[in-house]
């Protein structure tokens, strides 16, 4: 039962996916002997994948077979890699910032028992990213989507003890189920129709001229309902719309998770996953049409709410849920392009594009307000900071230049540029969708402002606030890191030594210019002027501060469509199923038992009748009955 | 045999046969029995079995009634009071009975032989005379008889049970005594009464 | 003498041994290693073993009976070796799990289930097939009647009902059985021989649609013992009130009996018996059944017990669909996950049963926050839920996904039949796995711990075999070609490739 | 030296024992025992060494004994039998002996020897006369072994039950004679098969004899609408003589049974699908009045009585798969099958029933309570033995069972075969009550351990190993029965 | 004139009456006589039938024979069961059926 040979080029995507799995194992099983030393072999496990990641930046496209999974005669499931320029990409973005978090966590967690087990949870997180990201197939992509699931839950649930984070791991890995739900179905029909291959090269194969070509003129309501299913399983990873319920809970887990999970990598694995697919979607027109009109509403709706929220930590992940909304309209334009307009597509994406610079902002933001919240004596309102401009200075330029970037100050910042790709491809492939994206660009201008003076500007407002001081260094040196990055992915030529995928910049029509750069200016100023000095929120929106009360809705959906069926289907099945098969049966044949105990009741006459009626029973049987049945 | 003699003999015996079943003192119905047997007897006669007539008058009216005559008078048992008469009982007993008579009679009639009559069932008994006389020749009384037209029914009955049925009759006698055993092990007086 | 009689036999002997007053625990756990490791043996040696022939390895056989030819035939292929090895697996654990303070019977009960489950899945010939499944009747009736939990009367109307039942299911399959066996004689000597039957009926299949009615009364037969929908109500309070090694045993191991009976009997003899329409709806209709219904019956549960005896009620819709798919890969994707769920569920229980010793309730409501003071045992939970929810890396997921993909093997047409729609909302029952099993796994082991009651971990020596489980959870989820090559191609392909 | 003076020599043993009685009161009940037991096994070692072959009767008998394999095996089932009972009256005597007056016990020990003859001549029987005198032989034997402990008012008031009822029957069985000769014109089998063979003998007479005929076997063999006197009589007649009735008196029943269905079932009879009708419908309802009344039994030795009606149920079924000739066993052969799988069960489950009684117990259930405590190896050897009476497989009793099904399968009598299952499924519940009771202990159950005596542990354990060994290896046995196929069933084909 | 379904109508009631009067009767000793009744109403037939069934000239011995064993057997049948009926008696003081009514269910 040896497994089959391996080529050598499959060597370095073999360490890179088996190293942090194994350092996660050993973690599991050696925590005793290991102690300390585990989170040392976690760190350099993650170092060694930076490096081998920067090696895998110049190698050549390739698509060695790793593992063998699942091999019967000619049929095959196994985990094969695919090593191009968008997952080189990914893979840096991947390693580099899950380093840095590393050593942020490092100091984070020092006085958390459970820390041993944290960076075991985060050893198998890389291990299942890079498996998203490295899949050939949409069977391997699913495996490990379901394994990130699993690390999420795990890194969410990291302070079990706390009631909140128990429910929050729990509705995350729920959501995420659901969502998979939907992308196993879309999986089985794309394997259905292409005749058993879904790797991915097999899948272009089938839409170029193999069986999936006619089939998209045939039956078009077959490749949407195939494309829609390949989405949910992105809608459950990135949040999007339906199933959005689970990323602002999941800020429970530790800050420098939400910095690595719930910014960077995990959430964008759904996009990743989308562009990887992308001749899926554009085999659909109304599949993409109905992709992108989510990314917009997702956007819209999260930049709303994100400008009533409190917890630092809460308005990042709102904010997080737009941009990620952003990129999934980015998909689904580029899809009406290049499907509805036959336009040939770039050679970049640009949602990948913006994927590649928010990853840096984001995560730098959030490692900065988990500075902050250690600093403040793990105090996450907003409103219990301020003035911390003086206290935390280097946190303060690194926030500054993050949110600036995130709010897209034209020309200087790399989330101007990738942003203002997106609202060209909108401009061109759908008017109403390139106006929500402004609208939201502007509020995402309006709640950051509003976020940054609260914190920053003004007077301490308590005293925890008034003593912060600086984060330790081993916390300040990635924010530094990650602020260099985000300066840095603004020039042309840095991204592309890392192979961001950036789209040529066919000249866009002005107005996308202009009204990006309006839609600045006034949500800006607006939120400066608004919150300046304001000891408590002006504005108080209800609706938006409950995050359009969907948690209410969908917890009264699972109680109705869930608990109370159960227990109605529990006492129907109890009282027929049971009831029919089993203790119907009893019954019969108790009664009929009690009934013939009569016959032996004792008395001797009765014997000699019963006898006597026996046999005339027998004979009439014989006699006169079964001759006319002809038996 | 003329048919009226055969009509009062059947009457007799149906008559005292129902008397038995009816009557209330046990002693008057085990009289009824015997007359009944009587009657019986006389039927077989009628169908040319004299042994087996009198073994019935003998065995049945004679040994047998007077052993229940006998129990009766023994066990001084009363006439049964009509206090408690089990009406289901009786009804049933009438069901039962009517419906296996005419059971009974539907089949009889549907016997090949149901329409034959004693005559033209004729023996031939000098037929059979020589036949037995040329077949075996230590038994020339019977030969003899039948060829005078005499149906010697005792000495026929004697060579079948003797000659056929000898292992039969062996059997019979070990029946007999496990019978008289039987008798005396269920009722020989015990010291104490039975629990 | 081959070896597979040695598996079967060694078992019967010490069962034989303890009740002639030898030490029980040491007896039973010396043959339940000595059994693991012939099993493992067999394993590594089965390619070599069975590399010339097509049919049995490690065959040998004795003449029983002349005219109904019976014999006690003893061989395994590919499919009858891995469920022995899933037997070995969790008859040690069960065994070695078994408290010193328990009464000798626990172990001899155990053994002889495990014998009855060696026997049925490693004999050749249907007479014995059936008749070593039901070795393990009274044994398990004893203990659910005697040491089950819960006041006596439940305990008793429990065992009562679990034994009629199974007893019924037994005899219509008997019936199910011999009718087969007639058919199958034709004009000669009626033989219970498996395969001197697939060779006639490879010979002269017979009529489709009596085939489809043979079928479906093996069906109801083995779906009996298999817990299939409606005739499941026996299974969920059998294992939540049976002590733990025989729920271990029962339905880990020997639920899985009525599902190999079929793969060994029903699919090879009757190849278009599931395949004809009426058969194949009313299949789906129970199996779904089977997912839907007791998927939120599960859900409705307050006890750990009733959940997880549910559930593995539940578990048993994905390998009936396998069944219903009939394709190659979904066949085997049944074994695999046969297996999968047979060491999961074992592992459940036996972590149940542990907890209930030490807490004395499984009740969602009364417990909470254990798994601050016990973390060995929050992990092995893990392992246990986690394989049972279908998480890939772990071994129930390959078996899933192979049942999956094997129904959607109708290359190229693209309208769904009722096999696909099936799946679909099968795929919905997984959704619905992971809400009961998550929510007990939080009610447990996460939030607050309630007052006074806390688990402390269990000693390493108890732990062992509940490692071993978990290990094996994990090496064959990482790798299930480990088993699925021992799978040679002769499990009747019956649909498409 | 024939098998004839084997039969002879044990009735004239039997009347030499009564003598004995007589003449030397003195005599004690152990060497009595010993003398009769010491008989029937030497008469079963001779029985085996004799050679068999037909013509080796005496001339005399030629015409109304033979020996096929039908009548050698119920031969040597008839000897086995007794001496079983005789052992186990040997167990029984110091408790039997309250019962019977002045505590003398001889008659115990010789009346079976007569009834064993009795039964050996109904075996061989080749025609209605020798079945007749047989029967009645054995069935007056057994009135008074029924009745004999009389001074316990049960035994009187079962003797008195058996009594009436099996006069009835034997008027009843006399009358079927008369019409069966008076429709064929013959009372040998082979005459009536003649007549049944040729078409124009009329139909009717001929289905109304062999009614009233069966209807007089089906009471002795406790078929379905003729059982009601079994539960009282199994339940009032000491422990020997109910399994002498059960097991004995049945399989001499079933020989007779054989006998009359072959004849019936000649080929081309006029009266074959008539009787199959009755053999079906009469063997499913005897399953169903035999098992689902038990589920209310408290008294363990009136359960034994439904269970041998419900086999006596299934028996009837596997006579009525005559026309297969798919088994190398005939229908006959089955039914001797059966029966040979049926003796050693009832008989542990009636030895241990004694021993329990002997040692103060009484006969419910919960007087087994705790016997798993008390002496393991009874409850062991008592659970193989209900195991095999409900038909687990491993056990003598699902061999038998298979036969049956597969008999009925092969003729496609669903009707029946449902019957069968159901009274197989009730049947796990009213045999496990008593396996439930031996395993639970608690405190009413008496506890101190049950003295057994070498002979008793080693005759439990032969008999439960024999059990087994009928279950798993059952070969030998259908070699011996199916022997000489073309003699077994020479009459019916 | 005198036919042999005469005979057999005969009998067929004497047995009819016979089983009426078992089932009737609450006297265990009528109930005997009755049975008695119903055994020579057999032996009529089985003589009827003996005597319209000519073998070579002569009725048929053999049948009559077998009325022959039947009345002996009835002998010792009528002997045990008043021998019983007697113990009976003497434990119950009465003949009654209702006295034989404790095994039953």
């Amino acid at each position: 039962m040896t497994p089959p040979a391996q080529d050598t080029t499959a060597s370095l995507p073999t360490l890179l996916l088996m190293l942090p799995f194994l350092t996660a194992l050993s973690i599991l099983l050696g925590h005793k002997l290991l102690k300390g030393a585990s989170v040392v072999l976690s760190i350099a496990s993650a170092a060694i994948c930076f490096v081998i990641s920067l090696m895998l930046l110049d190698a050549r496209d390739s698509a060695p077979m790793l593992l063998p999974f699942i091999e019967i005669g000619k049929f095959r499931i196994g985990l094969d890699a695919m090593i191009d320029q968008q997952s080189r990409g990914m893979m840096f973005i991947v390693t580099s910032i899950g380093l840095l978090v590393h050593l942020f966590s490092l100091g984070y967690m020092k006085e958390d028992e459970g820390k041993v087990r944290f960076f075991g949870s985060l050893s198998l997180f890389m291990f299942s990213m890079t498996g998203i990201v490295l899949a050939g197939n949409l069977f391997m992509m699913f495996i490990f989507w379901e394994l990130v699931g699993l690390s999420s839950y795990l890194l969410i649930g990291h302070w079990f003890e706390k009631p909140s984070a128990a429910e929050a791991c729990k509705k995350a890995f729920l959501t995420n189920r659901i969502g998979d739900f939907g992308f196993m179905i879309g999986i089985l029909m794309l394997f259905m129709a292409n005749h058993g291959d879904v790797s991915f090269s097999g899948l272009k194969g089938g839409f170029a001229e193999g069986p999936l070509h006619e089939m998209t003129q045939t039956h078009t309501l077959f490749m949407t309902l195939a494309a829609l299913g390949i989405f949910m399983g992105a809608v459950g990873k990135s949040a999007q719309f339906p199933l959005h319920v689970w990323l602002p809970d999941a800020m429970e887990g530790p800050t420098p998770v939400s910095a690595l999970i719930h910014a960077a990598t995990m959430v964008a694995a759904g996009v990743f996953m989308l562009v990887r697919c992308s001749f899926v979607i554009e085999a659909s027109p109304d599949a993409a049409t109905i992709i992108a009109w989510i990314g917009g509403l997702t956007a819209l709706m999260a930049a709303l709410m994100a400008t009533q929220q409190n917890d630092i930590k809460r308005v990042l992940a709102y904010s997080t849920l737009s941009q990620l909304g952003y990129m999934v309209m980015a998909v689904g334009l580029l899809a009406i392009q290049v499907s509805v307009n036959h336009h040939e597509a770039g050679p970049g994406h640009p949602a990948m594009f913006h994927l590649y610079t928010h990853a840096f902002f984001k995560a730098m933001l959030f490692l900065g307000s988990g500075a902050i919240i250690y600093a403040c004596h793990h105090e996450q309102d907003i409103w219990k900071m301020g003035g911390l401009m003086k206290h935390m200075p280097v946190t303060f330029v690194t926030f500054a230049i993050g949110t600036a970037s995130l709010m897209g100050v034209p020309f200087i910042t790399s989330g101007f540029w990738s942003k203002e790709s997106i609202l060209g491809v909108g401009f061109e492939a759908c008017r109403p969708l390139f106006w929500i994206g402004v609208a939201t660009a502007m509020l995402t201008a309006f709640y950051m402002t509003r976020m940054f003076v609260i914190t920053f500007l003004g007077k301490p407002r308590t005293e925890s606030a008034h003593h912060a001081i600086e984060a330790p260094i081993i916390m300040v040196l990635p924010l530094v890191v990650l602020a260099a990055l985000t300066v840095l992915s603004t020039f042309e030529s840095f991204n592309r030594l890392l192979a961001a995928m950036i789209p040529n910049h066919a000249e866009d029509h002005p107005t996308v210019m202009i009204a990006s750069i309006a839609a600045l200016i006034i949500g800006s100023s607006v939120g400066f002027l608004l919150y300046r000095g304001k000891n408590s929120d002006p504005l108080n929106i209800k609706l938006f501060a409950n995050k359009f009360y969907f948690d209410e809705i969908y917890a009264v959906i699972v109680k109705v469509l869930q608990d109370q069926l159960a227990w109605i289907v529990n006492g129907l099945e109890r009282m027929f199923v049971d009831g029919i098969v089993a203790r119907l049966p009893a019954f019969i044949a108790m009664r009929i038992g009690s009934a013939a105990r009569i016959l032996t009741g004792g008395h001797l006459q009765a014997y000699t009748f019963l006898l006597g009626a026996g046999v005339l029973m027998v004979i009439y049987l014989v006699v006169f009955v079964l001759p006319q049945l002809g038996h | 045999m003329p048919s009226l003699l055969f009509y009062l003999f059947a009457l007799i015996t149906l008559g005292f046969g129902l008397m038995v079943v009816l009557a209330r003192n046990p002693v008057t119905s085990a009289l009824s029995l015997a007359m009944s047997f009587v009657g019986l007897a006389a039927l077989f006669i009628s169908l040319d079995a004299f042994f087996i007539g009198t073994i019935q008058i003998l065995v049945y009216a004679g040994a047998v009634m007077v052993l229940f005559l006998f129990i009766i008078m023994l066990l001084d048992i009363k006439a049964e009071s009509d206090r408690k008469t089990n009406v289901a009982a009786i009804v049933g007993a009438i069901v039962l009975g009517s419906v296996l008579a005419v059971q009974i009679a539907t089949v009889s009639a549907a016997h090949h032989q149901s329409d034959l009559t004693l005559n033209e069932a004729a023996l031939n008994l000098v037929a059979a005379g020589n036949q037995m006389a040329a077949t075996d020749k230590d038994l020339p009384t019977i030969s003899k008889d039948l060829k005078a037209g005499i149906l010697p029914d005792t000495k026929l009955m004697g060579l079948a049970l003797f000659k056929q049925y000898g292992f039969h009759l062996q059997v019979m006698g070990l029946l007999l005594m496990v019978g008289t055993v039987g008798v005396v092990v269920l009722s020989k007086r015990d010291k104490e009464v039975a629990r | 003498m081959s070896p597979l009689e040695i598996v079967i036999l060694l078992p019967l002997l010490a069962a034989l041994a303890i009740w002639l007053g030898a030490p029980a625990r040491a007896t039973s756990v010396g043959a339940a290693v000595v059994n693991l490791v012939i099993t493992l043996g067999l394993v590594f040696s089965f390619k070599a073993a069975s590399a010339g022939k097509a049919g049995f390895a490690f065959e040998s056989a004795r003449i029983v009976l002349d005219n109904p030819a019976i014999t006690f035939g003893v061989g395994a292929d590919g499919v009858a070796l891995i469920l022995t090895l899933l037997t070995a697996l969790v008859t040690f654990a069960a065994v070695w799990q078994i408290g010193d303070d328990k009464p000798a019977i626990y172990h001899i009960a155990s053994l002889l289930i495990a014998a009855g489950a060696l026997g049925a899945f490693l004999s050749t010939d249907v007479f014995f097939l059936y008749a070593f499944h039901e070795l393990a009747l009274i044994p398990t009736f004893l203990m659910i009647g005697l040491y089950g939990h819960g006041e006596p009367e439940h305990r008793k109307a429990v065992a009562w009902k679990t034994t009629i039942y199974l007893g019924a299911g037994s005899l219509i399959l008997l019936a199910g059985l011999v009718w087969l066996v007639l058919e199958f004689s034709g004009g000669g000597k009626l033989t219970f021989d498996l395969q001197a039957l697939r060779a006639q009926a490879a010979l002269t299949p017979l009529p489709i649609e009596k085939q489809a009615q043979i079928f479906f009364v093996l069906l109801l037969g083995f779906g009996t013992l298999v817990s299939l929908f409606p005739l499941h109500s026996w299974a969920a309070p059998a294992y939540a009130t049976a002590p733990t090694p025989v729920a271990m045993l029962h339905s880990g191991v020997l639920k899985k009996f009525g599902l190999y009976g079929l793969l060994r009997i029903a699919l090879p003899l009757l190849p278009q018996g599931a395949q004809v329409a009426w058969v194949q709806e009313a299949l789906l209709f129970m199996l779904l059944g089977n997912i839907l219904v007791m998927g939120l019956v599960t859900i409705n549960q307050k006890r750990l017990d009733d959940v997880l005896a549910n559930s593995s009620v539940m578990h048993m819709g994905y390998i009936f669909l396998g069944l219903a798919a009939g394709t190659e890969i979904a066949l085997r994707g049944a074994v695999l996950l046969m297996f999968a769920h047979g060491i999961s569920i074992a592992l459940l229980f036996a972590l149940a049963g542990r907890m209930r010793n030490q807490l004395g309730t499984l009740e969602f409501s009364k417990l909470g926050g254990l798994g601050e003071h016990a973390p060995a045992f929050t992990v092995l939970f893990a392992f246990g839920a986690f394989a049972s929810i279908g998480l890939p890396g772990l071994a129930n997921f390959a078996g899933e996904l192979m049942v999956f993909v094997g129904s959607f093997m109708n290359y190229g047409s693209t309208s769904f039949g009722p096999l696909q729609w099936a799946v679909i909302v099968s795929l919905w029952g997984v959704v619905m796995s992971a809400v009961y099993m998550l929510r007990a796994y939080r009610s447990l082991f996460h939030g607050s711990a309630m007052s006074g009651l806390f688990m402390r971990d269990p000693s390493f020596s108890q732990r062992l075999p509940l490692i071993l489980l978990a290990a094996v959870l994990l090496i064959v989820g990482c790798c299930p070609w480990l088993l699925l090559n021992l799978i040679k191609s002769d499990l009747a392909a019956v649909v498409a490739p | 030296m024939s098998v004839f003076s084997i039969e002879v020599g044990l009735a004239i043993l039997g009347l030499f024992l009564l003598a004995l009685e007589a003449f030397m009161p003195a005599i004690t009940r152990r060497t009595l025992a010993a003398i009769s037991m010491g008989g029937v096994a030497l008469a079963f070692l001779l029985f085996l060494l004799v050679n068999k072959s037909a013509t080796q009767m005496p001339e005399f008998l030629q015409a109304y004994q033979q020996l096929d394999t039908l009548a050698i095996f119920y031969k040597g089932f008839s000897l086995l039998i007794t001496f079983l009972v005789l052992w186990l009256t040997s167990q029984c005597a110091g408790y039997l002996s309250k019962y019977t007056v002045d505590g003398r016990l001889s008659e115990m020990f010789s009346l079976p020897l007569i009834v064993c003859a009795g039964m050996m001549w109904m075996a061989g029987a080749k025609d209605l006369v020798t079945v007749f005198v047989s029967l009645e032989l054995v069935t007056v034997s057994f009135y008074v072994l029924v009745a004999f402990a009389r001074k316990s008012a049960l035994a009187l008031e079962a003797g008195v039950k058996y009594l009436i009822l099996g006069a009835l029957s034997t008027g009843i069985l006399v009358y079927g004679i008369a019409w069966v000769y008076g429709a064929t014109g013959s009372l040998t089998f082979e005459g009536i098969a003649k007549a049944l063979a040729n078409p124009e003998t009329v139909k009717l007479p001929v289905l109304l004899g062999a009614a009233l005929l069966l209807a007089g076997l089906g009471f002795k063999v406790a078929a379905a609408p003729f059982q009601m006197w079994v539960p009282d009589v199994y339940q009032g007649a000491p422990i020997p003589v109910t399994t002498f009735l059960s097991v004995g008196s049945k399989a001499a029943g079933f020989v007779i049974l054989t006998r009359v269905i072959d004849t019936f079932f000649i080929q081309g009879s006029l009266i074959a699908s008539e009787v199959h009708g009755l053999l079906l419908i009469g063997g499913a309802l005897t399953v169903l009045l035999g098992s689902l009344p038990a589920i209310f039994q408290t008294s363990v030795k009136r359960l034994l009585a439904y269970s041998s009606i419900s086999h006596a149920g299934y028996l009837l079924l596997a006579l009525s798969a005559h026309g297969s000739t798919r088994l190398d066993l005939s229908a006959g052969g089955v039914v001797a099958f059966y029966l040979a799988t049926y003796l050693p069960m009832t008989v542990l489950g009636f030895l241990v029933l004694a021993i329990l009684r002997i040692n103060g117990g009484g006969e419910d259930v919960t007087d087994f309570r705790g016997l798993a405590k008390r002496s393991p190896l009874l409850a062991f050897v008592m659970t193989v033995a209900l195991a095999s009476l409900a038909g687990l497989p491993l056990t003598a009793g699902f061999m038998g069972k298979l036969f049956v099904f597969l008999g009925l399968v092969d003729q496609t009598a669903w009707g029946a075969l449902a019957a069968a299952v159901v009274g197989a499924a009730a049947g796990f519940y009213y045999y496990f009550k008593t396996i439930l009771a031996m395993y639970t202990s608690d405190s009413s159950s008496s506890s101190q351990p049950i003295p057994l005596n070498l002979w008793t542990k080693a005759g439990a354990v032969a008999l439960a190993i024999s059990i087994v060994v009928l279950g798993v290896y059952p070969r030998p046995l259908q070699s011996m029965l199916m022997e000489s196929p073309a003699t077994a069933s020479a009459a019916a084909h | 004139m005198i036919t042999l379904s005469h005979y057999l109508v005969v009998s067929g009631i004497l047995f009819a009456l016979g089983l009426a009067g078992v089932v009737a009767r609450r006297n265990i000793i009528i109930i005997y006589m009755c049975l008695e009744m119903m055994l020579s109403a057999a032996n009529l037939t089985l003589v009827a039938f003996s005597r319209f069934h000519v073998l070579a000239g002569l009725p048929d011995y053999s049948a009559q024979a077998l009325v022959f064993f039947t009345i002996t057997v009835a002998a010792a049948e009528v002997a045990v069961g008043l021998a019983i009926i007697v113990a009976l008696y003497r434990s119950k003081q009465s003949v009654e059926v209702e006295s034989v009514t404790k095994l039953q269910g």
